[in-house]
């Protein structure tokens, strides 16, 4: 994780100018596919997440159903071009486990007792990828999910913090991660303050974990403004959409 | 079932429609759908093109990478497209390996590249028989409503355009630009009872029994063609259709390609 | 597709000795297999494709059936001696187009409506390669059909066109392909004319386009009395066979 | 169906009776079951050991070969570490590739180890560029009754303490142990009813919505974490259970790993 | 098969000290595993073996199971820490091929027919190697077959003969069949003679052949008893359960 | 259902006419069916024959390419068996990777090869450690009428009888034929009822429960064995099937591969 490279901090500002607790810029657009039944734009600094939203539709094949509830898919995918080295298409050990925590960051809010036997199918493609790319595929497939007009106890939220030249700080890029000391992706259900995703690598002393995760959660808040927002400015939108 | 049926009206409607010489949504039997091209929009690629065909968007990436030549061309760089029909893109595409669709979309895509010789190989070769550039095309598919193949066709020429050589990534010096001598362009028709249309979209793509594929250059020359569906085509048809192909792919050259 | 190297025209005949518009020797044998529905052993110069037909037969899995036709599958495959350098065995993604556009080549003369829920499978062997391989597939499997009696329309006939020194000429060999600057594979429901398969890759005008298409369409006339005049022998040593 | 009723009930049963303050073997909520690690049982492994948790039982082996490392660490030894979910080990395990489970508790015990940079990878860099040590920690799980990631994570670090490097097979010379720096131990947790319970056997995970695994290392640093599971946890439980896995990771590694 | 090396006989003994007609130490355990409906643990000179059996339960999919009996599954497994050089984790041919005739070999002794529609399922897992593993494994797999309940008409044994500077020999271990010039591995039902496994490679006269045969039928004999002995043992053990 | 009932009266039916000392198709039980070897048919490979045991048609090519070789065993070149059970030769055969009948079929093929060491594998090494001659030998199931296993194994060891090594495609010089020490046949047996039967057609095979293989070689050895099927043989059964398979190896040797 630790390499010798370029300084990360210089005059208690980040490479790209930005202080320790502050976001990179984020963009959300809502509905942008015709097909998905729900979808989502997200950039996160340079990350380009889109999210696709399909369901609830029947489970192939049926002795995957579930009798009592939906069965939640989720599918994380970078393309080839979102990276330096071009990525060999196909699933990868690394995008079947963020696969796995990012279906598990999102399932607490769904609803899915409404539909047994169904499933809904989550799928989201890293277009261009900048470190922290499952955090914003959460966030794109918290919106989608709502888009799709699932029915959701509420949105999910996600970020991660880090470590870079002893300090910790929020929302890392992809050259504070190469150099970094540690990372910690978090996802959580703001209005309940619940935490719906956990990981963290590197090295974290007890006080630096807790000032970590109180950062992380004070912006997974700010997320969800955002978020939320972007929902509404669409639903609005469609609401008084004959008068535009 | 139920599926089946609303599939068979649809098909019925598209077809009485086109009958009485109307399209489902409004244009001429020769028009495309408003297209455009937004080069260079992801950074770490090499080159890049979103494409939109009306609601139809996908995304095409260009990689470059150093590695060996084949053994039959060892003075040539190496050309590798690749298409992902991503679950996202559409109800019908299923996660997993490319299906005989998928592959085919990258196959006519990169013979149409290739036949028209619009990149120089030989001008990505580092090291005769040792090291070459590889370019790899990515073609992803972010939403269909129809007619993938001319958007990716016309994804990967943009994107080649634009393609900078990551010369620096490899401590490499020399040219920084792809040599691209021709813009190939495609062009799709389907025809659905006895009428030929440009650019079907979905709906279109449903109800036609049979299409064809024509990849056109700057001189008007021919650089691939494929028929495909479960129905047949009559010489003439094919004739007209190809000179409805190399038209059209003018038009289109000029107004998107046209900065080359 | 260009390539330096020998010259392909001399005194306005071909390396093999043949005009512009010559087809190679053809060899045809039907019934070839005991195991098999029908089937047929084609030889289009130096290629020898084996084609097997089975069907029609229970579709499995059944989510696969189609409740109104046949569902007609087709799968090419050349053996990993059939070429000079030894092929992995399993599908690529050039068997996979070819078997593809092979069955969109056949499936229009096949009276599918007849069987539904049913499969027909064609599989072709191709056991040597010279060019115009998937164009010999083809052949034989029209008539591995008729064989195996799965009722049809008419025969498929196939066979390409191709440009070497500027010149237009009919079905290359691999010799020819290598060197060449165009190549386009074709079928046709000969009695009417219909088209059902068409490649092209390299360049053509729009002229050697035309004239290309005259040139194999013909071709694929000649082709179709072969097949046929195979199958009445066949047909016609059946209905006499207590006396043989 | 019969089979669902039942496991609902033993859900029912287990959770009622740890809100009455009791486990289904009678452990504590903060025990262990009984923990025994045997090293070096396989003499073809270049480090082994077989750890048992109650009857959860998984065995671990280090194999060294060489290969070349990766282009941006040209001067470190590679590190892979795999899970093999034996279907001998549980009615519940499927042959066939590594699922989301196995793929997900081979990549925890991989980050556990590298972020606490246990291993010294440069000194298992051999030739810079060219030759390295590649280490492969293959988990092989036997009995699966619950909580295989630590016993996994903890078979991981007690085979590296043993592992020797196989200098000889390759006619080479150099030290002959690998050189470990830390002691990364995992602690996994899960919450049922608002009860924290360590080591969840596998009634326990059954019956737990949601579960976390946190790896610490001797100076009580953290180098790993993993939620799991379809419900969320809140900040306090978290923090809660990161003093816990601190703690026992401690006792564990006083206690099993007391020879380094 | 033959390679220059050290000398593998010396005063009449082999390389480990045993005769020609010695088998290497054995240890068996009985039901080691929990999760199992059956186990076995068989050390047989370095080999270990570990065989669990499933069963007899619900054949999936659906459409394999045999309305008249019961499925029976084998699958041998290599650890990939099991050999000198890693061994990369998943099928193989090798092993493709050794689960069948494994199988093969225990399938005749099992009551297939008193579970129609069922799976039995065997899975073997080789730990540790040292030439043998597959007889190793059938040892193990038809005790913890047994130790699972399974109706049997009699337990398998297995062992293999082979030959090293020209004498034949019992029981090979890795060093004497990495040089040696032939090996056949078999499998016996030791009270009905009946050998349900046979496989050779190597070169052997005729003469060889029937001497490598007797002596391997012989050791399988020996190799029962300690079968029985182990599950005798555990069935006392259990019956006496209450009182230990 | 109906093709299970089917199955069992067609298999009592081959039984009785057995045991009355008959076989469907009126051979003795020491008989083959009409054996014909046809050599050289396939220009493109090194060597090839198509083997046809009455029905049975398999048809074998050997291609030689340059490789690594092994490590433990840099002198020598590198032999390869596979086999491809085709769709087209059976109904009962799929599309897919290779089953565990067509990998025993190919390993038995590869093991007699290999046992007799009828290829000098030495005389393959064309630079000690680096280059040598990779063999491949391709065993393609035309049509399965039983007993693909002795038409492979005929196929195989024709083909390698006549293969010649291209070394002009790679700019090498040596010797142009493969250096065949012995020839291995095969010879397959089924136990009926009480009855040893040779070379079993399709019917026979699915009536036996078990099947015994016999590799030997011109000296009268054996050089690989393989017991099939889901039942077992006698210890005096075997010692006759391998007089047998001895036997009738030396008929078909003489008579196929006799030009050697």
């Amino acid at each position: 994780m630790k390499e010798e490279g370029i300084e990360l901090i210089k005059d208690g500002k980040r490479l790209d100018g930005r202080g320790f607790e502050e976001l990179r810029p984020m963009k959300i657009e809502v509905g942008v596919l015709k097909r998905a039944d729900g979808s989502c734009y997200f950039e996160m600094g340079n990350n380009k997440a889109l999210a696709a939203v399909y369901g609830p539709r029947e489970m192939h094949p049926r002795h995957l159903q579930n009798a009592k509830t939906a069965v939640v898919n989720y599918r994380y995918n970078m393309a080839p071009f979102s990276v330096d080295e071009r990525k060999r298409p196909g699933p990868d050990r690394r995008s079947v486990e963020i696969s796995k925590v990012s279906r598990e960051a999102i399932e607490p809010v769904i609803l899915k007792e409404y539909y047994p036997k169904t499933a809904i199918d989550i799928y989201v493609e890293l277009l261009q990828s900048d470190a922290g790319t499952r955090t914003a595929g959460i966030n794109a497939a918290s919106v989608a999910l709502a888009d799709a007009g699932i029915p959701m106890r509420d949105l999910v939220s996600s970020v991660a913090v880090g470590k870079i030249e002893g300090e910790v700080v929020l929302d890392l890029n992809a050259a504070e991660d190469n150099q970094g000391e540690a990372d910690m992706p978090l996802a959580m259900v703001t209005r309940t303050g619940t935490i719906t995703m956990l990981q963290m690598d590197g090295r974290l002393t007890k006080d630096e974990f807790e000032r970590g995760l109180k950062l992380a959660t004070n912006a997974c808040r700010e997320i969800y403004e955002l978020q939320r927002t972007a929902l509404i400015e669409k639903y609005s939108g469609s609401i008084g959409g004959g008068e535009e | 079932m139920g599926i089946e049926v609303m599939e068979d009206i649809r098909k019925d409607y598209v077809y009485d429609l086109i009958e009485s010489g109307k399209r489902v949504d409004g244009r001429g039997f020769r028009d495309y759908r408003e297209i455009s091209v937004e080069r260079d929009i992801i950074i770490k690629a090499e080159g890049s093109a979103l494409v939109k065909l009306g609601d139809t968007s996908v995304l095409v990436g260009v990689k470059l990478d150093i590695g060996e030549p084949f053994s039959d061309t060892p003075n040539k760089g190496v050309l590798m497209t690749n298409t992902e029909l991503r679950p996202g893109a559409s109800p019908d595409f299923e996660t997993g390996p490319p299906n005989e669709n998928s592959v085919e979309l990258a196959r006519v895509v990169d013979r149409g590249i290739r036949g028209s010789e619009a990149i120089d190989l030989e001008k990505l070769c580092i090291e005769e028989g040792e090291k070459v550039w590889m370019t790899f095309i990515d073609i992803h598919a972010l939403d269909n409503d129809g007619n993938l193949m001319d958007a990716a066709a016309l994804g990967a020429i943009a994107s080649l355009l634009n393609t900078r050589i990551p010369n620096e990534r490899y401590g490499l010096t020399g040219e920084d630009t792809l040599s691209i001598r021709d813009t190939p362009v495609a062009v799709t028709m389907v025809k659905i009872g006895e009428n030929i249309l440009v650019d079907p979209n979905l709906h279109e793509e449903n109800a036609a029994t049979s299409r064809l594929t024509v990849i056109s250059n700057a001189d008007g020359t021919v650089s691939g063609m494929q028929k495909s569906g479960s129905e047949g085509l009559k010489e003439e048809e094919i004739v007209e259709m190809v000179e409805i192909g190399i038209e059209k792919a003018g038009e289109i050259r000029e107004k998107y390609l046209g900065d080359k």
